[in-house]
């Protein structure tokens, strides 16, 4: 009975009617999740369109940004988030053992996010910027740090998931805790998806 | 369990999608490219980023479809609002 | 419904929700009281100052005037005061109070010794020299 | 009245009232003063009237909600209040101590009681909302710390529901950053930075709690809906209350002298903070059209109902029209604020008490409803109050646009005396309109009094 529901659940293809559609996870995380991406899509947009009065001060100071971390930063989140990924799966296939495996995965790259991102901090700080230095580097911090903030908050749910998936709290039959922790952290994935090319690519 | 294979394969080829799109994304982003040129490919890729985690990732692809809607509508929307930005900021 | 919602989640998410953005705002907090020292002319608070702001607040100035905009909006800002119109006038105003003319806004008669009024017209001064991103947008407050 | 411990909230509500007729009798002071400068001068000069009129604001409101907690507790909880005792004291303390310190207000220059209270022990008076002599703010802690105690005695000792929690959560907050009130540095921007710890954290924060709960049990009463539903939708109104509101402080960081970055950071969380209003008003509109059953008590749905919608329009609409800082530039410190904050004081806390005090004051008067004709003249006050409160609002934001645009915007501005006398004829408007509130009011407090036939209508 256990499999069936297994193989029933872990069925990817979209379901024929409308009725087997399903919201991954708990809505109430959806309505957190939605508030998030107005959050930051008006913190985006507001730094869009202060950039276009001051172009040539957001140019230069973009310039400085270490790119290489942002874009090693992307790939650690995008990793995190396939672990994550992984990790429902597996729950939802009744592989228990495997799913605080992946969830230790995407732990550890998100840990990576944190050092990486830290190291760049440490490296504007030693330079004497901070939020008050210039628009731009104001836009940057405020940012990142809240995004980063996000990755932290993010880490202690994955890290609750983890201990409870060890304690064999998950399985094809209990999975709305799982799903909503993973749908927050894929939202950090997404936002940061956005915030990569516009604070540290485009001019 | 096939079901279950074609999922997690699917996943994965996400997953390699996702990271070569970055890659061109960081290339795109550095200072031997024109910056003006790049500017929409740069948020196309960001917007075919965003919509591949929405509809793999977070499996909004066999959710109620307004929640797809939402989600990737606020993406083009962010993403067509910042292009407008970049070219109003053109002088 | 195609959607689970429960309770707990919604709990959990209050919780950790508040705690997150509580952390956020004590962050931002920490960097203003950083900043601070740069923006808020503290070098010119001398016992003068001090208790010229004691002086402000223990006969409920603010009870009509704003000061750096907040307050009442009964009589004028008071934050530029000192830009506005100098010492000598501040002084003056102060001492001719009640004016007593009919149908106008009355400011009371506070007996204040001719050092109280230096001290409250240094309270003014330091207060017209914070760096408040330039606001007013005019003299007039 | 399911436990005879809830009999405590009485004295409260019938108190909350009193001091509500006073602090609008005084607001119609000030009201006139605006136009006749010299009326009651100097026996009342207006920041005399304004201290008044904002304290018994607040006094009340407090009563309101301890009233409403010394209620909504025991019957949430199930078990009798801790101490019915405790709860009689500590009103008899609270309501001598308000009246003293409102009567020392009018009796004395306020430096002379600054003097006589002790305030160079702990400065903390001449600060707005805050000008309570140091002895008041010391017993409203006291007072606080004993109702707390009750209360939370009382819900451990019972069964814990999400509302009591979030009440409990709500009113411990209250205590907390009251506690701010006691920190008052000589640097006036630390003053202020911290001073908006007690005020903005209240209203936009912990207050908003109590607000919730209130509501949301009001709402199980009177609709019927199942408590798992509501209780959930509170969770979620109040988790968007807080994200936008804790950061959203930050709007009242623009020109203080804190640093720049807070017109971003204020500007962004502020100008979502209309959304849990929102939110609220569809929760309250959604619950009512589920309802399943049709309670005898109408006027306090009205009352539920208008709280959603006038907390929306006042601290959502009214309070968005001028949080973005390239706005507030102009318009901070005008009648603008004044028009917000009339506006969102009634229309979330004012009428949130008013709607506990309807569900509640009949039963607690052995009753389940009043009857029909009661009701029908309650209803008459909430639609002349509510409906005088949007025109003061109205007036007074016609006055604060035309007072920014004569005072800040225009390139030759007039002083803000001058300015005064040419918006003149909107502050008798608002002075007219206040005086239709009145009687709204004397209209609510005449429900009270009327009998008829007690069958539910």
């Amino acid at each position: 009975m256990a499999v069936d529901a297994a193989q029933l659940t872990s069925l990817q293809p979209v379901p024929a009617t409308a009725a087997d559609r399903r919201l991954p996870g708990d809505l109430a995380v959806w309505v957190f999740i939605l508030a998030e991406l107005l959050v930051f899509g008006v913190f985006f947009l507001s730094y869009a369109f202060t950039r276009a009065h001051h172009v040539a001060e957001f140019n230069s100071e973009q310039l400085t940004l270490n790119r290489a971390a942002g874009a090693w930063n992307t790939v650690l989140l995008l990793t995190a988030s396939y672990c994550v990924y992984r990790a429902v799966a597996a729950a939802r296939a009744g592989a228990r053992s495997r799913i605080d495996l992946w969830l230790l995965a995407a732990l550890a790259c998100g840990a990576g996010f944190v050092v990486v991102k830290l190291g760049e901090y440490a490296a504007k700080l030693a330079a004497g910027i901070s939020l008050s230095t210039s628009t731009f580097y104001m836009f940057y911090l405020s940012l990142t740090f809240f995004h980063f903030m996000h990755v932290l908050l993010g880490i202690v749910v994955l890290g609750v998931l983890w201990l409870r998936a060890r304690a064999g709290a998950y399985g094809p039959a209990n999975l709305n805790g799982l799903e909503s922790g993973a749908s927050y952290w894929h939202m950090v994935d997404l936002v940061w998806i956005v915030l990569f090319p516009l604070v540290y690519l485009l001019r | 369990m096939n079901h279950a294979l074609a999922g997690r394969r699917r996943g994965t080829w996400t997953w390699l999608a996702l990271l070569g799109a970055t890659g061109f994304a960081w290339w795109l982003g550095g200072e031997s490219v024109r910056a003006r040129s790049a500017v929409p490919l740069l948020l196309a890729l960001a917007v075919a980023k965003g919509v591949l985690v929405v509809r793999e990732f977070m499996e909004l692809r066999a959710a109620p479809a307004r929640w797809q809607l939402l989600l990737v509508g606020w993406l083009v929307l962010v993403a067509a609002l910042i292009g407008v930005a970049y070219y109003s900021g053109v002088r | 419904m195609s959607e689970t919602f429960t309770k707990s989640m919604a709990r959990n998410i209050f919780y950790g929700g508040t705690v997150f953005f509580f952390l956020l705002f004590l962050a931002l907090t920490f960097d203003t009281q950083s900043v601070l020292p740069k923006r808020d002319n503290r070098a010119a608070i001398t016992p003068a100052v001090v208790h010229g702001k004691n002086l402000w607040e223990t006969n409920d100035c603010i009870g009509c005037h704003t000061l750096l905009g907040e307050g009442a909006y009964f009589a004028p800002e008071l934050g530029n005061v000192y830009k506005r119109r100098g010492p000598d006038f501040i002084k003056a105003w102060i001492k001719a109070q009640p004016t007593h003319a009919e149908g106008r806004r009355q400011m009371p008669q506070f007996n204040f010794s001719d050092s109280d009024l230096d001290d409250l017209v240094a309270f003014l001064k330091y207060a017209s020299e914070i760096n408040t991103n330039h606001w007013p947008p005019n003299d007039e407050g | 009245m399911q436990f005879k411990s809830q009999a405590a909230a009485k004295p409260y509500f019938v108190a909350a009232i009193g001091l509500f007729v006073g602090q609008i009798l005084f607001g119609l002071i000030m009201g006139l003063q605006y136009v006749v400068g010299d009326f009651l001068f100097p026996a009342i000069p207006f920041n005399v009237a304004r201290m008044v009129h904002t304290n018994l604001l607040i006094v009340w409101l407090l009563f309101g909600f301890m009233g409403g907690a010394y209620y909504l507790v025991p019957e949430e909880s199930e078990t009798e209040l801790y101490s019915p005792k405790l709860a009689r004291a500590m009103f008899w303390v609270f309501l001598v101590a308000g009246a003293l310190t409102i009567l020392s207000y009018l009796a004395m220059p306020y430096a002379r009681l600054a003097e006589l209270s002790g305030n160079n022990i702990v400065q903390t008076m001449g600060r707005e909302f805050l000008e309570q002599p140091l002895p008041t703010k010391a017993g409203i802690v006291v007072v606080a710390l004993a109702f707390l105690f009750n209360i939370t005695m009382t819900v451990l000792r019972g069964r814990k529901t999400a509302i009591s929690s979030i009440l409990l959560l709500g009113l411990w907050g209250l205590a907390i950053f009251f506690l701010f009130s006691f920190y008052n540095p000589s640097n006036l921007v630390l003053d202020k930075y911290y001073w908006w710890w007690v005020v903005h954290l209240w209203v936009e924060g912990v207050w908003e709690l109590i607000l919730g709960a209130l509501l949301a049990f009001v709402l199980i009463k009177v609709t019927g809906v199942d408590r798992e539903v509501i209780e959930k939708w509170l969770y979620v109104i109040i988790t968007l209350t807080l994200i936008t509101g804790i950061v959203g402080t930050g709007h009242h960081y623009y020109w203080i002298g804190t640093p720049e970055y807070w017109q971003w950071w204020g500007s962004v969380f502020s100008a979502l903070e209309p959304i849990p209003f929102f939110a609220m008003t569809v929760f309250a509109f959604n619950m009512v059209n589920r309802r399943r059953r049709e309670h005898p008590n109408r006027a306090a749905t009205l009352w539920a109902l208008g709280t959603g919608v006038m907390s929306f329009l006042g601290a959502g609409i009214w309070g968005f029209l001028h949080t973005l800082a390239p706005v507030n530039y102009y318009t901070h410190g005008t009648q603008i604020t004044a028009a917000h904050g009339h506006m969102a004081f009634y229309g979330a806390y004012v009428m949130v008490v008013l709607t506990i005090i309807s569900y509640a004051m009949p039963i607690l008067r052995g009753r389940p409803c009043n009857s029909p004709r009661a009701q029908v003249v309650e209803m008459w006050s909430f639609w002349l109050m509510t409906i005088s409160m949007v025109f003061i609002t109205l007036f007074l934001t016609a006055a604060g646009i035309l007072q920014v645009w004569l005072q800040r915007v225009s390139d030759t501005p007039l002083p803000f005396m001058v300015v005064q006398e040419k918006i003149g004829l909107f502050y008798w408007m608002r002075e007219w309109t206040g005086v239709v509130f009145l009687v709204g009011l004397v209209v609510y407090v005449a429900s009270f009094f009327i009998k008829g036939d007690e069958r539910p209508a």
